[in-house]
């Protein structure tokens, strides 16, 4: 972030001190199998993703990416399989276009390049997983926090409060007699 | 149509007009809901009761210039022209020209004439729509008639219903032409480098011959509605010519080779308050001749002469304030380019004494004459065989740097200015806008106007009924569009007055549009 | 949403899986915090959930509690999502109302932090309850099986399995790219531990496959494309050109007596270039076919230069004297040209084989620099009695007092070429060890040679191979124990001279030593074929890191696929023996009737459905479709999904500009409420993002 | 019985959705007749303490358009939803942020620091800037403070429908004002237009192919259209695909692309990251140079995908600007 992180956005929620949330997208076929892989092998790597298991690199939505950002995950790694190797043929390329274009509007709205990553990691890669996850765990480590829903509270904090204002007045008003009755129902439904 | 129906029909215009015109005139009054987007005039009293001084504020900003930045030039036309809703072709045919400049390409002689076409058809609509309900009103309903009357129903209890129907019906046809080519008519689209998206297919040329030609008629109708209402009327000719709103300042306006008035394209010529051509430059120089001053308690930038420097609100012979508009395009041109107008401006300037002429409520009857100027050319330029063309976009080749384009917004000179990158993603964006270019003059006519009608007042009961109207004629007659001002406001110019006691204590405040 | 909430009943398991997720999740605290959220009507934590208990327990529940949805926290669902459907359609559900979430592999396995392991665990969970909300009951879509089978390669995996399926009534096309069968077990001379004939045992079985009528036998022939789905395939196989027509050929080899050139002189591939043939020939006695071909870079008949197409220019300059010894027959037929053929079947198998490693990788030995040191392949050739020198182990340089060439007095043995080795690679190959000491016993019986045997492990985990390598040491063969430094000519005493020395470091005795032989056989260790990245996408599979084709479980499936429909047997999936091979070559075949017979396979139906009414007729979606299911109707201007061809990557519905495609099991609302849920415990909840949160208004 | 109290209210938007109101003037004519207008700021003499006086949904509906950007349009928009039963945004700006949402791009000092200390026709050697609190011999001629973020209509109070459009259609108002009196509401929240993409009523649908993969991206001004043929297809973007329909397709008549006024339907939640999905999924070139040749034709994202929507895109805004109250 070109600002140091606000000092609010440490999630205080968070029993521990803030640690990197991280949502994975990962296609069925290469890199969920893969981390089914490192897991069977017992390969040691950090808890801070959450994955998602899709078909395909090519069902990723740029809605997903965004909506995860936007609900407070600090970064969003996609898996697929490497190029040639999609189980459909070709979804990881579909993948790796938009990611492109992604990262250039993501980099134009202040979240850096960082914070969204794309991965071939075939259903053999079980390290590749884990050096993967570990590797962006320290990325987001380093960066800090994004905390898009506290700032979105932040932003959202002085709309509230003239809002409880309004009501506070409107009601210590009162309503006046000449308006005091309320809308007949037959209101909506004039002829 | 049945009579019936054609009854309901003119009830319903009638009636929408009523509530347009009202919306243009009322707000609300209240000292909670202070209200952003709008004029706003704050007048200080002394110990003897006069105007000791009278700020117009303008309280909004929006910042297109920099959200601009980055975006591709070419959208420019289409971004821009929602500066104002009320003048979007103004803003989108400015930055079209400027993206020309910027692109270093000649539109083809269709794509050139296109564009004219389009945007005489815009002014003379957006004349009209001042002339009988926003501006015109107070003359042909008279000032101290009651505000209730004071609206296009009263004009039409003038003029005759008839009347009122064609007024409606031609600003529809006219604004169907600029729907033609723009797509939509509130924020088209036709504009592009080199020219315009869309051709004029022969099939539909008859249609718009015939449109122009009544277009003629209704402009001259018009003509013939002013001087019939207004000049055989003693008191309004006095009024316009009364001082309270006469100020010697230099006048701004676009005009062709001949020095004749041109609102599309052709060099800015500057007269003095004598009527001797000041400078006359084209928009790459404007830098060189126009300037923006900052005050601090409007969000409104004061345009003055750039070599005269800035002196404060004052005129005279010297001042480096001028105005633009309809009278300052007169008082700047030599002349109009189509017989009927020409006709009607020298009619003007033998009625009022000569050039060049400084009532600024003399505005009303040059925004007539300039309609009659529109709906000609619109003939003129649907009767040129070009205009057909399919020719009409010229591919741009160049690569990008800086541009600068202008036009004359019916509201005055508008000024569109970018700098891109070799991509064309814009890099700086300028614009210097109408009302922007009147502000300072704006601000005198409300002094003076304030301290012409506010005499001697200790409390609020001593101020008279019809005293804000006239202020607010002031201000009106240059229907001004602090949306364009600010790139931020509605087009809307609703106005909230307060007066303040000697001791600054709120006397009262009235609100009007 | 509230109101879907309170027509959903979840019930929420959390499996312990003995320790394997216990341990590192507490899946009590888990069970407890799923059991807070809304919805959510009964949660429980398991030993063992896929037990039968396990299951009986969500049946149970579903029935008790009127359960409508079902969420498992254990496993994989690649393990056993389909144990946990069956358990929810037995309890009375529609399979999809269930949803798995693995805290095992994703999570107990791959963390060290008891604490934030559970965290994960519950975030995963919750993900899977709110997401579970949405499913809705989906048809199981059952699709019909071709019944016929693809066989990939004929070596002795490919004989096994397509003989296993045409004696059982299925039709089988048997694909080779040699121009016979018979793979490399064709080309040993004997097979451990037993010391039977390779030939004697794999001959009737080849002429069995070429004669059976079941069996559709294209050798010289290569898989170029698959198309469609399992039960459904659609295979292109290019059939190179014999120039000599198949059906005509009797396999007289008249022609290869009369070819203009009277004695072979181009190298024979099949014995590993110890051999000369013609340029019309027949691999090897036994080979199946029994028919020739000609070879057209050597066969005077042809020019050097290539037609545009890539087929050789026919000049006619030779004499032809092939043709005429021909005669009748007719089947030589210079003109021939490779042609494509298309085949459909239901299931394929891929028994394609391995390679040996190329010695000459490890430049120590000296192979290719120094005449006698051989390959083990190449030394089943020499030991063969069909081999190039009838079974005669001469060597290559050096004679013999009496002139004729050198009979080897001693042999060296290295074991491990290329396996168990960083440089190389890292695999054990797994039967080096036992056709090494097979070879020693032959060489011995051949040429009474003295044996040296170079190795770092001696691996007989067999029937009946520890007893075999006793045998040998009962024999005399040597023993050396370390791996070999190098193979060279530089002798330092008298008796090394004209030899080559062997310099090792017997890790048994602590001494480097010294061994002059005769002859060097480098025992080179398995591996994959050099095109087995190409076949792998031809046939949608997947490679290891080490370049084998990837089984789908290595214990559970060890034969199938990611693939549905495909399977692995032989050496394409990893070294093994021959009875191995076999072994698997016929599990694959089992796999594949039961498929057969079957008669058609359950599809996850998780295809993609455009919504008519909401379709815009964009048609951005149906180029981005790799199997053309999505078409338009020009007439209506709407696109639509062809469900029998999709595959369910859901690439259309990630696309759709108006959001109106959707996909079945992966919806935009399921994924969206998982994103959700995962992320749920944001301390700021700011409702729908964008939207301010209505319930911070009064 | 009494008509029902129709309010039209603005706050950030340039006057066009007024203008369109006003192009109406036939076709809201059975409107007229059915309704009360009773502030159109204002139809008539309108005080802040009338609206305050009226009951709780005394107001049957307030059409409401214009982005909200200060603390006083906040305070009218609550008061209105209070006081109506209905209230529509009116327009893309009250709907999706609009175009003056783009500045959710920029720091707000960046735009006082431009338009009166950098912009090249400004002369203030002083460096004077409007003040919030200005005196002059004690005249105090004070201006308004504005919100660092700009926000659509349901950002700050609850809506009941849209309109859609910049400006939107006199056909959608007539028939948004029909629903309306006849009673026969879509469910909360709804779009008062088709939830159909644009393409749907485009005259272009038909001529463009099946197989179009995008080699290249053009800017409007690089070539010459063929009037009668897909946009996409000629490789310029159209956000039509992503565009909810009801403008007849205006824009195309106009021989240019749609640019997304009408914002998205009711099935996607970012219309900028679906049109993004759509558009780069394809792209013909596989490698990825090509790829990023192909993309750098679309040279402003944001701009493009977010033209009238970036307010109500699932960032809202560019996440690293500075929040909080403004001195300046």
């Amino acid at each position: 972030m070109s600002q140091a992180p606000a000092p609010a956005a440490a999630p205080a929620a968070n029993p521990r001190d803030w640690s990197p949330r991280i949502v994975a997208f990962f296609c069925n076929w290469c890199t969920y199998t893969a981390a089914d892989l490192a897991g069977v092998s017992r390969l040691k790597y950090a808890p801070n993703v959450r994955v998602i298991r899709l078909m395909c690199s090519g069902r990723v939505d740029p809605q997903f990416i965004l909506d995860a950002l936007a609900r407070g995950a600090d970064a969003v790694l996609v898996g697929g399989c490497h190029p040639g190797d999609c189980h459909y043929v070709e979804g990881n390329y579909k993948m790796l276009r938009r990611h492109q274009l992604l990262q250039r509007m993501l980099t134009d709205l202040g979240i850096e390049p960082e914070r969204v990553r794309l991965e071939w990691i075939s259903a053999a890669e079980g390290e590749k997983v884990k050096r993967v996850i570990n590797e962006m765990t320290e990325q987001i480590k380093a960066l800090g926090p994004l905390g898009l829903p506290r700032k979105f509270a932040e932003w959202d904090r002085e709309v509230i409060a003239l809002a409880r204002e309004v009501h506070a007045r409107d009601a210590a008003a009162g309503p006046c007699p000449a308006h005091a009755a309320a809308p007949q129902p037959g209101e909506t439904v004039h002829a | 149509m049945e009579p019936a129906v054609q009854q309901t029909f003119n009830e319903g215009n009638l009636r929408a007009n009523a509530a347009y015109r009202a919306a243009r005139r009322q707000v609300i009054v209240d000292p909670i809901t202070r209200l952003e987007g709008h004029g706003k005039i704050d007048i200080y009293l002394d110990e003897r009761g006069d105007v000791e001084r009278a700020y117009l504020q303008v309280p909004e900003l929006r910042g297109f210039e920099v959200f601009c930045l980055g975006r591709p030039a070419e959208d420019m036309p289409q971004i821009t022209s929602r500066i104002c809703g009320v003048c979007p072709t103004a803003h989108h045919m400015a930055a079209t020209k400027c993206l020309d400049d910027l692109y270093q390409v000649e539109p083809t002689p269709a794509g050139r004439k296109i564009r004219e076409l389009v945007y005489n058809t815009f002014v003379l609509e957006d004349h009209a729509l001042h002339f009988y309900v926003l501006g015109g009103p107070d003359f042909i309903v008279g000032p101290e008639a009651p505000p209730a009357e004071r609206n296009i129903v009263g004009v039409i209890a003038r003029v005759g219903l008839e009347a009122g129907k064609r007024v409606i019906t031609t600003r529809k046809r006219l604004r169907e032409l600029i729907a033609y080519f723009g797509g939509k008519v509130v924020h088209p689209v036709l504009g592009l480098p080199g020219g315009v998206s869309k051709a004029l297919d022969p099939a539909d040329l008859p249609g718009f011959k015939e449109l122009a030609r009544d277009a003629v008629a209704f402009a001259e109708w018009t003509l013939q509605i002013f001087r019939d209402v207004i000049l055989k009327n003693p008191d309004y000719v006095e009024l316009i010519t009364a001082d309270t709103y006469t100020h010697r300042t230099c006048y701004m306006g676009q005009v062709d080779e001949q020095n004749r008035l041109n609102f599309y394209d052709g060099k800015l010529r500057v007269v003095d308050c004598n009527g001797n051509e000041v400078c006359k430059f084209t928009a790459r120089e404007y830098r060189d001749h126009v300037a923006e001053h900052v005050e601090p308690w409007s969000y409104m930038k004061f345009t003055f002469l750039k070599p005269r420097g800035w002196q404060g609100f004052v005129e005279g012979p010297d001042t480096s304030l001028y105005g633009v508009g309809p009278l300052a395009r007169l008082n700047a041109a030599d002349g109009l380019a189509t017989p009927r107008a020409q006709a009607a401006y020298e009619e003007f300037y033998r009625t009022l004494g000569g050039k060049p002429v400084h009532h600024t409520l003399a505005n009303h009857w040059a925004r007539v004459i300039e309609m009659v100027y529109a709906a000609e050319r619109m003939a003129q330029l649907l009767d040129d065989p070009e205009i057909t063309s399919p020719d009409v976009r010229r591919v741009p080749t160049a690569t990008p740097r800086e541009g600068m384009g202008v036009v004359e917004a019916p509201r005055g000179t508008l000024f569109h200015h970018y700098q891109t990158d070799e991509r064309g993603l814009i890099t700086m964006a300028n614009m210097v806008v109408a009302t922007g270019n009147n502000a300072a003059r704006i601000a005198m006519s409300v002094e003076r106007a304030a301290k012409a009608l506010i005499r001697g007042v200790q409390d609020a009961a001593q101020i008279p009924e019809g005293l804000l109207n006239k202020v607010e004629m002031a201000f009106r007659a240059y229907d001004p569009c602090l949306g364009c001002a600010t790139h931020t406001l509605p087009g809307h110019t609703p106005l909230r007055v307060r007066i303040f006691g000697a001791d600054r204590r709120l006397l009262t405040e009235q609100v009007q549009g | 949403m509230k109101a879907k909430r309170d027509e959903v009943r979840i019930g929420f398991y959390v499996c312990h899986c003995g320790h394997n997720i216990a341990a590192m999740v507490d899946c009590a605290a888990v069970a407890r915090y799923i059991a807070t959220l809304p919805g959510v009507v009964l949660s429980r934590d398991y030993k063992y959930m896929c037990s039968d208990p396990g299951q009986e327990l969500i049946q149970q529940d579903i029935r008790e509690y009127g359960l409508n949805r079902v969420v498992v926290a254990s496993c994989s669902p690649l393990l056993h999502e389909h144990t946990f459907r069956g358990a929810v359609t037995a309890g009375g559900l529609n399979p999809y109302f269930f949803h798995m979430v693995n805290i095992r592999e994703h999570d107990s396995w791959v963390h060290t932090d008891r604490v934030l392991a559970t965290e994960k665990a519950k975030d995963l969970a919750r993900a899977a309850v709110e997401r579970v909300v949405h499913h809705k009951p989906l048809e199981i879509k059952k699709v019909p099986i071709h019944p016929d089978v693809l066989v990939v390669g004929g070596g002795i995996a490919g004989i096994h399995a397509a003989l296993t399926l045409a004696n059982a009534g299925k039709k089988v096309f048997l694909v080779e790219r040699e121009p016979s069968i018979g793979g490399h077990m064709a080309k040993f001379d004997k097979t451990f531990p037993t010391l039977d004939c390779a030939a004697c045992i794999l001959t009737p079985k080849m002429s069995e496959v070429g004669s059976h009528p079941n069996i559709t036998l294209w050798t010289w022939s290569e898989v170029v494309k698959v198309d469609g789905y399992v039960g459904n395939y659609t295979v292109q196989i290019k059939r190179k050109a014999r120039y000599v027509i198949e059906d005509l050929c009797t396999g007289c080899q008249d022609c290869i007596a009369h070819c203009v050139y009277k004695e072979p002189k181009f190298d024979d591939l099949f014995n590993e270039r110890l051999g000369k043939r013609k340029p019309v020939y027949i691999p090897f006695p036994q080979a199946t076919p029994q028919v020739v071909l000609i070879d057209p870079e050597v066969c005077l008949n042809f020019k050097r230069n290539k037609n545009p197409d890539g087929t050789p220019v026919v000049s006619d300059k030779c004499k032809k004297t092939c043709v005429e010894a021909c005669g009748e027959k007719r089947a030589i037929d210079f003109t021939q040209k490779d042609q494509v053929v298309e085949i459909k079947v239901g299931t394929i198998l891929v028994c394609t084989g391995f390679k040996t490693f190329d010695a000459r990788r490890v430049p120590a030995y000296g192979y290719g620099v120094y005449p006698n040191v051989y390959t083990a392949l190449e030394v089943e050739r020499l030991v063969n009695a069909s081999g190039p020198t009838g079974g005669q182990v001469v060597l290559r340089q050096g004679t013999n007092p009496d002139g004729s060439p050198k009979n080897p007095r001693s042999i060296g043995i290295i074991h491990c070429v290329g396996s168990r080795d960083k440089k190389t690679n890292l695999w054990c190959s797994r039967v080096c060890c036992m056709y090494s000491m097979k070879l020693a016993h032959l060489l011995k019986e051949h040429t009474g040679a003295e044996i040296y045997n170079f190795y770092i492990d001696i691996r007989t985990p067999g029937k009946g191979y520890e007893e075999f390598y006793n045998k040998l040491l009962e024999e005399g063969t040597h023993f050396i124990r370390g791996r070999v430094g190098e193979v060279t000519d530089w002798a330092m005493t008298p008796e090394e001279e004209g030899k080559l020395v062997i310099r090792v470091e017997d890790t048994l005795a602590g001494v480097v030593r010294r061994i002059p032989v005769d002859m060097v056989v480098l025992a080179t260790g398995l591996e994959p074929q050099a095109d087995a990245d190409a076949v792998r996408r031809l046939f949608n599979m997947s490679c290891g890191g080490d370049g084998w084709f990837l089984e789908r479980h290595p214990k559970l499936a060890p034969v199938n696929t990611f693939t549905d429909g495909v399977f692995l047997a032989g050496c394409c999936q990893g070294p093994k023996d021959i009875p191995d091979t076999v072994a698997q070559a016929g599990a694959a075949a089992a796999e594949a009737l039961a498929l057969i017979d079957k008669g058609y396979v359950e599809q996850e139906p998780n295809t993609a459905h455009i919504l008519d009414a909401e379709c815009s007729g964009c048609k951005s979606c149906i180029p981005l479709c790799p199997y053309t299911a999505i078409l338009f109707d020009e007439t209506r201007q709407k696109a639509y999904i062809n469900e029998a061809l999709c595959k369910g990557c859901g690439t259309c519905v990630g696309s759709c500009p108006s959001g109106s495609i959707v996909q079945n099991l992966f919806e935009d609302a399921e994924i969206f409420s998982e994103i959700a849920g995962v992320l749920a415990d944001e301390p700021v909840a700011a409702g729908r993002p964008g939207n301010l949160t209505q319930a911070a208004i009064p | 019985m009494p008509k029902p109290k129709v309010a039209f209210y603005w706050c950030a938007s340039c006057g066009g959705c007024e203008e369109t109101v006003v192009d109406l003037a036939e076709d809201i004519l059975g409107v007229v007749e059915k309704v009360d207008i009773v502030l159109w700021p204002v139809a008539m003499d309108f005080k802040y303490k009338d609206v305050a006086a009226l009951a709780d949904g005394a107001l049957f509906a307030t059409l409401l358009n214009g982005a909200i950007r200060t603390s006083e349009q906040e305070e009218l928009a609550v008061l209105l939803r209070r006081k109506s039963r209905y209230l529509i945004a009116y327009g893309a700006c009250a709907q999706l942020g609009g175009i003056p949402a783009l500045a959710n791009q920029f720091p707000r000092e960046q735009v006082l620091r431009f338009n009166y200390e950098e912009a090249p026709s400004v002369v203030n050697p002083t460096r004077t800037r409007p003040r919030v609190h200005f005196e002059e011999d004690g005249r105090t001629p004070h201006l308004p403070e504005f919100r660092h973020v700009v926000r659509a209509l349901d950002q700050v109070v609850d809506v009941d429908f849209y309109i859609p459009g910049c400006p939107p259609t006199p056909n959608l108002t007539r028939a948004a004002f029909e629903a309306l009196l006849g009673g026969n509401l879509p469910p909360k929240g709804s779009v008062l237009a088709p939830d159909v993409a644009l393409c749907e009523e485009c005259p272009r649908k038909a001529s463009k192919p099946t197989n179009v993969a995008f080699t290249e991206f053009k800017r409007p001004h690089q070539g010459l259209w063929d009037s009668s043929q897909c946009f996409l297809a000629q490789g310029v973007v159209c956000m039509g695909p992503a565009t909810r329909s009801g403008c007849q397709a205006a824009c195309t008549c106009g021989n240019m692309p749609c640019t997304g006024c009408f914002g998205p339907t009711s099935r996607v939640r970012d219309q900028g990251a679906k049109m993004l999905s759509s558009l780069a999924a394809n792209v013909a070139a596989r490698d990825e140079a090509g790829i990023r040749r192909i993309l750098d034709g679309l040279p402003d994202p944001v701009g493009t995908f977010y033209r009238y929507g970036l307010a109500k895109s699932l960032l809202r805004r560019k996440v690293n600007l500075p929040t909080g109250s403004n001195g300046h």
